[in-house]
């Protein structure tokens, strides 16, 4: 019982997985794709953590625990990319990187 | 040979052609390095199955388990992972330098100045 | 199962995109899910590895790559694709014949489990004594593969800061912050902290959980990034100072190399733990730490640096 | 047995949400609409999902860091959300209102 409840629930979040990958792989907008890849990273977390309980060795949280930080980290980059067209400074000025 | 249990390496088989392709086709230096990537993962992927075992676990010790996958592959993806980024960091070094040499990273328009300037 | 599909989704996605933007976010998503199936086939330490390298460290160097150089790929002719396919198809074709040849998934006969794998898995845990196979064998067992891998990574490092930085890479620089994210300021300055508590946990961890070496790099160089990100590169530097970085890349190798060669000066072989301590468990301990402390700081010192090398860029006229 | 009825009926409906937001992200018009539907998952779905787990964990190691997964989850996930909502602005992205030029 315990295991197929664990199953639907992974079952769920990866149905949940294939919408996001369609947004982020349709677009329309860039904004659009990076909202995709943020929602797709919070997925991951929560199907790992799901999944070491489902195979019960449940030890593996750390993983999950690197992907949220990770997520956020690249996240960040290119929002920054975004919005000052490069990783430093004012490389070719605010908005450059609109595509 | 079609079986489900084998689907792994069949994706391997695709990721590979994928990865061949765009390195080949694609003209731009950077998409080129992704596709070195994509190439690169699914060698990893290959080795990781290859170690892999029906019904085993993840290798760290526990009581009363005796069943683990073979820890040798992931040892070597392991450290070819980092070493894999450690490699495209010096590729994409190399394709900004040559965007500041001739102001473009497509092949072909750095061929074409190449053979104007002979 | 279903993982294996999205993967060969994403990579189809990918070929198709002429946008370079959309193909770096693609890409992440794509070391996501395979660093997803990597769990599920078992290999934590991978998963670890490529989540934190692949979905963090290759995104921010291609984003960089993508800054200095054009944002979208020229349509390519007809004369270039054809070659391309006829080539790719005859490999694939001929990869499909050597997949007859593999052993079946998750077969226990396969050659890949024979006495090698039984030494390093039931041997392990006596002769070295940690839980974690991979860390063993990793550090311990094949410690010169990982020797070598680490000079790999010093090189690279040193290769890229020839290639991009110019001068002492001293330069101080301005306004290179996201001062109007007010939010994100706050949320990160919190945050740094418990990244950096966390790459410290997996660093020492990782002889009994997933972790290790690399990862903890990685984590580390991860903070720093997110830091120079929100608030400037200068920022960094009055902790962080560049030179100091490039001395961090070589002390880790040093002390890598230092480790193996206190194991020649106490009578064993060159990597030899067992004689650095008075019983040979606690020596695979000690060497192992210390080895790890190497691999860590030479990751995140030349990750950092490469990050730096990137974002502090000046392109030539 | 109690405590793993409430465990599952947590995990199904932190799966319900995650499938909610999935929809969301499919469905909703414009990107400032999409937001919405990202951050259900992001906090509801992840907090109950978690829940549930960790009254399967009992008082353990493994609760403790299924915490700490919420609790950077819940700290990273609305920032980077943020952030990226005010990017969007900067970059003249408009909302979709209900001004009839602008809508498709």
């Amino acid at each position: 019982m315990n295991t197929s409840i664990l199953f639907i629930t992974i079952c769920c979040i990866l149905l949940t997985m294939v919408l996001a990958l369609y947004r982020g792989i349709r677009g329309p907008t860039l904004y659009d794709r990076i909202l995709a890849v943020n929602g797709f990273g919070t997925k991951t977390v929560l199907i790992i953590a799901v999944y070491g309980f489902f195979k019960g060795r449940p030890d593996f949280l750390d993983i999950a625990i690197v992907y949220a930080l990770i997520n956020f980290i690249s996240t960040i980059a290119v929002l920054k990319f975004f919005e000052y067209g490069g990783l430093g400074g004012f490389l070719h000025g605010p908005g450059a990187g609109n595509p | 040979m079609i079986d489900a249990g084998n689907m792994v390496y069949w994706v391997v088989v695709l990721l590979m052609m994928t990865g061949l392709y765009v390195v080949l086709a694609s003209s731009n230096l950077v998409k080129k390095v992704v596709g070195l990537n994509i190439f690169q993962t699914s060698v990893f992927i290959l080795y990781i199955s290859l170690g892999s075992v029906s019904g085993g676990t993840a290798p760290i010790h526990v009581e009363g388990v005796t069943n683990y996958a073979n820890p040798l592959p992931h040892v070597l993806i392991l450290t070819a992972i980092v070493v894999g980024v450690a490699t495209s960091a010096v590729a994409l070094a190399l394709a900004v330098r040559i965007h500041d040499a001739y102001g473009s990273v497509e092949e072909d328009l750095i061929e074409k100045q190449e053979t104007e300037q002979a | 199962m279903s993982l294996l599909v999205l993967l060969g989704t994403m990579a189809i996605a990918i070929v198709r995109l002429n946008r370079l933007f959309a193909v770096v976010i693609l890409f992440d998503i794509f070391s996501l899910l395979s660093a997803a199936l990597f769990v599920s086939l078992g290999a934590v330490d991978v998963a670890f590895t490529e989540a934190s390298v692949g979905a963090g460290i290759t995104t921010i160097l291609l984003l960089g790559a993508l800054s200095l150089t054009s944002k979208r790929q020229r349509q390519i002719s007809w004369k270039r694709h054809l070659p391309a396919i006829l080539i790719t198809v005859a490999i694939g074709i001929l990869l499909l014949f050597g997949l007859s040849d593999l052993p079946r998934f998750g077969d226990p006969e396969a050659p890949a489990f024979g006495p090698l794998y039984s030494r390093y898995v039931f041997g392990s845990p006596h002769e070295i004594g940690i839980p974690n196979m991979v860390t063993s064998i990793l550090a311990s067992y094949r410690g010169y593969d990982t020797l070598g891998e680490t000079t790999v990574i010093f090189t690279a490092a040193v290769t890229v800061l020839g290639l991009m930085v110019r001068g002492s890479g001293a330069r101080t620089w301005s306004g290179g912050g996201m001062d109007h994210h007010l939010i994100l300021r706050i949320n990160s300055k919190l945050m740094l902290p418990l990244i950096l508590l966390f790459a410290l946990y997996v660093q020492f961890h990782g002889d009994y959980g997933p972790g290790g070496g690399f990862q903890a790099g990685v984590i580390f160089a991860g903070g720093f990034i997110l830091y120079c990100l929100v608030f400037g590169l200068e920022s960094v530097q009055s902790f962080a100072p560049a030179g100091l970085v490039r001395v961090l890349c070589a002390c880790g190798l040093g002390l890598y190399i230092l480790t193996g060669l206190c194991g020649m000066l106490l009578g064993g072989n060159f990597l030899d733990y067992n004689v650095l301590a008075h019983d040979p468990l606690h020596g695979q301990h000690l060497g192992i730490a210390l080895i790890e402390i190497g691999v860590g700081t030479t990751v995140a010192a030349s990750m950092f640096a490469m990050f730096h090398a990137y974002a502090g860029y000046e392109p030539q006229a | 047995m109690i405590w793993n009825v409430v465990s599952w009926a947590l995990l199904l409906s932190g799966a319900a949400f995650v499938i909610v937001g999935g929809v969301g992200l499919i469905r909703l018009p414009d990107f400032f609409t999409r937001l919405h539907a990202v951050s259900i998952p992001d906090t509801l779905g992840a907090a109950l999902i978690s829940a549930g787990l960790i009254i399967q964990a009992g008082l353990s190691m493994v609760a403790l860091k299924l915490l700490i997964i919420l609790a950077f989850l819940l700290f990273t996930g609305p920032t980077a959300t943020h952030a990226l909502a005010k990017t969007a602005l900067h970059g003249k992205l408009a909302p979709r209102t209900r001004n009839p030029e602008k809508t498709p």
